[in-house]
This record gives structure tokens, sequence and C-alpha cells, in this order.
């Protein structure tokens, strides 16, 4: 049953990421690709996570695992805050990174 | 797994080719960076968790960071070229012909399953027991390699000196594009996480992956991390607290193989009931100097001081 | 033989790569990725010629490597810093 | 059944690490870039705690958080420059 469980989660949490994938190809600029990030790429994570803390079968390596998902909202929040900032400061101009 | 590693060996490839071809020095830069992730899963999938530990330490913590630094450092359009691709000219295709051959034979080579290879490690492995340690990496790095461990302390000093007299630090940060608290809050909650699971990759280098390397890179690690929030920079001078840390590795090392060999009778040998604390020392004066040269070596200054401070 | 190594080709293919820039590659960062490639494609081969060990992955290749990233990394670092004297003394030179 | 799963999904992510790539190479511009790599690092964790389970490797795991632990620098490290419009640089 837990098998079951944690396997669904996981595939769950791939198909996140897919979405998260799509939307960063896909997005026309770069504020709604940020969305595509850290939406569903830490939904994906979480969901990921959960599945392989209910395989790892032991608290310890499940608590690590949920520090690993905790760690990686915090990073990708911080991070995508600071793009954008970027972002709006550079104004999109194209290829700026070609100087 | 067969379709992991193809694919897994496609985007190397891939990436390695977009790292040499790219037209803009921090595309090739970013090209090196991703591929350094996939190194990683590569090493995992080699099952060598040790190198997989040591790339995620080095390849996101250090060498990526250093490489953007220097590209900012650089002048307006630095680094920007055209490859000339294989059929542009006589000399790209002969040296294509050469590469390729060279990779060619090189596949073959690798695929080749000679008698009694690697002997050295069943011998290593035979004389695990002797060890002071479990994990056979850190067992034959400490034991049957101390040598190249204490030279290895070595390079890294002499890398490190050699920076220093170019004196060529790094450019100081400029502003973050918005004003933020975020990165310091970042800092302040992830720094303790850093310094743990740092210190930590040392002490468990003994009986799991892990070792001084790792762990002085992940110290290393969090000295970039307080250097890129605003907390720290580098400092013009030095002092001799910090050289002392930084010869520490390398003298506890030589000196506890050399006072103790009126008792064992041989260079780098340790008296039975006294393997693991002296080891332990080792190990941790080690990371401490991997960990400031690293720092330094990302500097390029010979001393590090809190910002502001004169 | 079990047929091809996937990450055999791999290791051979970015030592290709690898020598291919550092052969048509002028600038010197440039350069630098380039032996890094190099290396890396020699980190997988000695890895991959560990595994050769019947039981279980031979150690003192893996130590090699470990060393062998250490040096790679300093040796990175004091690259940088010579690219970044280099390009300030041309600075100074120009102005 | 669930190796299967492990290694379908491991597979998966591998090839969505891929097609985030066109990304990195695509841009256009240099945050776009920062962002996709941002993508594969994440992407990498996830491959990480799945061949954790897989191999039945713990020591995976601390790879995976020393990765999302730094994946935040290279961010900072980029945002980290004058701009390249305007400016003297």
């Amino acid at each position: 049953m837990t098998t079951f469980l944690a396997c669904g989660l996981i595939l769950a949490g791939v198909g996140f990421y897919l979405a998260g994938t799509v939307g960063l190809l896909r997005f026309p600029d770069v504020y709604s690709r940020l969305h595509a990030l850290t939406k569903a790429d830490n939904t994906g994570l979480g969901l990921l996570a959960l599945g392989v803390a209910l395989l790892a079968g032991s608290p310890r390596l499940a608590l690590l695992i949920a520090l690993v998902w905790l760690v990686a909202i915090i990073a990708a929040s911080v991070a995508c805050h600071l793009i954008a900032g970027y972002a709006l400061q550079v104004g999109e101009c194209g290829d700026e990174d070609d100087r | 797994m067969t379709a992991l590693d193809s694919l897994l060996a496609l985007l190397l490839l891939l990436l390695a080719a977009r790292c040499v071809s790219a037209r803009s020095l921090l595309q090739a830069i970013v090209a090196f960076i991703v591929l350094g992730l996939l190194l990683a899963l590569s090493w995992v999938r080699l099952e060598a968790p040790d190198l997989a530990l040591a790339e995620a330490a080095i390849g996101a913590g250090l060498l990526g960071v250093l490489l953007l630094g220097t590209w900012r450092s650089l002048p307006l359009g630095h680094g920007n070229e055209r490859i000339p691709l294989p059929w542009q000219g006589l000399r790209p295709a002969l040296i294509t012909t050469g590469c390729t051959v060279l990779a060619v034979l090189l596949t073959v080579a690798l695929h080749q399953h000679p008698e009694q290879a690697a002997m050295s490690g069943l011998a290593a492995l035979d004389q695990l027991d002797a060890a002071g340690v479990d994990q056979p990496v850190t067992a034959v790095l400490l034991n049957f390699r101390a040598y190249d461990t204490l030279l290895e302390m070595g390079v890294l000093l002499m890398a490190l000196i050699g920076t220093l007299m170019l004196d060529s630090p790094l450019p100081r940060d400029t502003e973050l594009p918005a004003r933020t608290m975020l990165p310091a809050t970042l800092a302040q909650l992830f720094l303790p996480l850093i310094l743990l699971i740092g210190l930590y990759l040392v002490w468990a280098g003994a009986y799991s992956p892990g070792g001084a390397f790792q762990g002085g890179a992940v110290l290393a690690g969090a000295g970039v991390l307080l250097i890129l929030t605003g907390f720290g920079e580098g400092d013009g001078r030095d002092g001799w607290v910090l050289r002392a840390l930084l010869a520490g590795g390398a003298l506890v090392f030589t000196l506890a193989g050399l006072l103790l060999i009126p008792v064992t009778g041989a260079f780098m040998a340790y008296p039975q009931g006294l393997v693991t604390p002296i080891m332990v020392l080792i190990e941790f004066s080690l990371a401490l100097s991997i960990a400031l040269s690293l720092l330094l070596l990302y500097t390029g200054t010979p001393g590090l001081r809190r910002r502001g401070e004169r | 033989m079990t047929g091809i190594e996937p990450l055999a080709v791999a290791a051979a293919g970015l030592m290709g790569i690898g020598l291919y820039g550092f052969c048509l590659c002028r600038h010197a960062v440039r350069r630098l990725l380039s032996i890094n490639l190099f290396g890396n494609g020699v980190f997988l081969a000695l890895i991959l010629i560990a595994r050769r060990l019947p039981d279980g992955p031979d150690p003192v290749p893996h130590a090699m490597v470990l060393t062998g990233i250490v040096i790679a990394v300093s040796a990175t670092a004091f690259g940088l810093a010579l690219v970044r004297r280099q390009a300030r003394t041309r600075g100074d030179d120009e102005t | 059944m669930t190796l299967l799963v492990l290694d379908a999904a491991a597979f998966m992510l591998l090839l969505l690490l891929g097609l985030g790539l066109i990304r990195v190479i695509a841009g256009p511009a240099g945050a776009d870039r920062i962002l996709a790599v941002q993508l594969s690092g994440t992407t990498t964790v996830g491959l990480l705690l799945l061949l954790a389970v897989r191999l039945e490797e713990p020591a995976l795991i601390h790879a995976a958080l020393l990765f999302v632990l730094f994946a935040a620098l290279l961010a900072l490290a980029f945002v980290r420059r004058a701009p390249p419009r305007g400016g003297d640089r």
C-alpha cells in the first residue's frame, strides 16, 4: 500500500517537473518563466521527496529528505527574487551577455 | 539503467561541445557549470558517491562562482570568439581528425578487459584491516597514499602562493539589483547548516563517503556564501592566525608522521590503539587548511575581514 | 564484452572535445575550460577502469581522481588569477 | 514494480533536464540562462533523491543537500554585477 502511494507521489512529482519544463520553454517572457520554475518545480520536488521518503524506510533519512525540500524552497525563492530584480533592472534587452 | 546512462553520456557530450563552441564566454561558462551537475550524476551511476559529494561542493559552491566572478572582472566583450568549425580551413580539419582518432581509440581501449587489471586495488583492499578507518577511499587516501594526500595539500598551498603573488583579487562585489534583505537572511539561515554538514562530512569520512577534502570544500563554500551576501570580503593584509591555520594541515600531518618514528619505526605509521584519534586530528586540521586555501584562492587575497572593517 | 558502455564513449568524447577546444580557442579562460573538460574525461575513464575489479570498485583510482579534482580546482583558480592579472595589465597599458 | 517506476521516473527527469538545456542555449537573455541552470539544479537534486533510494546509497542525500544549499550561490554571483547598459563598465 505504502509502495503504491510512494510510486504515485513520485510520478505526480515528475508530472510537475514536466509542467515546469514546458513552462520554461513555452512562456513568453522572463517573469512568467519564473512562475514555471518556483511553483511547479518546488511542488514537483516536494511530491518526489515525499514519495522517496516513504520508500527510504528509516525516519532519519525521511527527515533528511524533508530538510532537502525545505532548503530547496528557501533557496529557490531567494534565487528567483534576485533574478527577477536583475531582469527588471537590466530590462529585457535580449543578449546582454554577449557583451 | 542503460537508457539513463546513454542519455547522460549524450547530454555530457552535447554540453561539452556547447562549452567549446559558444560564441560568448558567459554561455561557455554556463554550459560548463551545467556539465558539472551531470558529472555528479555520472559519479553516482559509477558507484562513486565520494566524487559526487566533491563535485557538489566544488562545482556548485566554488568553481562556478569563481568563473562567473572572473568573467565579471574582464572588460566588455573579452573572451567572445567564434571557434572555427572543422570544415573551415585545413588546421581545424586536421585537429578534428586527430581528436576524433584519439576519442575512437580511447573508446576502444576503455572497452578492453585485460586480465589481472588493477592489482594495486586488490592489494590495498587486502590490507584494509591494518588501517584505522573503515571507508575504503579515505583509508586509501590516508594510509596507502599518505604521501599523495600530503603532496596534494602542498599543491593547493603552492597554487595559493602563486595566486597571492599575482596580486589580482576578484573585484569587490557591486550592489545587488534590488535593495533586499533576503540574501542576508538566507546566509544566516543556511550558514549553520552548511557548517554542520561540512564538519559532519569530515567526521563521517572514516566510515561513509566524505572526508577532509569534501568537508573542507563545503566549509569554503560557507565562506563564499558570506562573501557573496556581503558579510565578509578579502583583505590585502594577512594575519599570523590565518597563516598558522593554512600551514596547519600539512604541518600536523608531517609532524605526526615524523614524531612517531621512534615508536613505530616507520614514517607515517601510527601505533595501535592511537590510530583513530590521530587520524581525526589530521583529518580536521587538513579540512581547515583545505577550506581556507580554497576560500583564499577564490578571493585572491592573503587575508579575510568582515565587511566594512578596516 | 557486454556491448557498448555509454559513459566510456562520454569519457573519450570529453577528452576529444577538450583537446579540440584547447587547440583552437584563443582566450585563456576558454582554454582553462577546455583543459577542465579534458580532465573530467580522464577522471571518468579512471573510474570506469576502477569498476573492472570483481568484488567492488577499486579504491585506488577513486583516491587518485579525488586528488585530481583538488589539483584541477587549484590549477584553475591559479589560471583565473593569471587571466585577471593579464587583463588588468593590458587595461593599464591602454589608458 | 517499484524499481521500474523509479527507473522510469529517473529517465523522465533526465530527459526533462535535457529539454531544459534548450533554454540554457537559446537564452535569449542572461537571466533566462541562469533561470534554466536553477531548474537543472533542482532536477539534479530530484534525480539524486531518486537514485539514493534506487541504489540504496544514503550518502547521495547529503550530495542533494549540498546542491540545494549552494543553489542560490550561482544566482547571487550572477546578479552581483554592474548593469551592462549605462554606467562606466
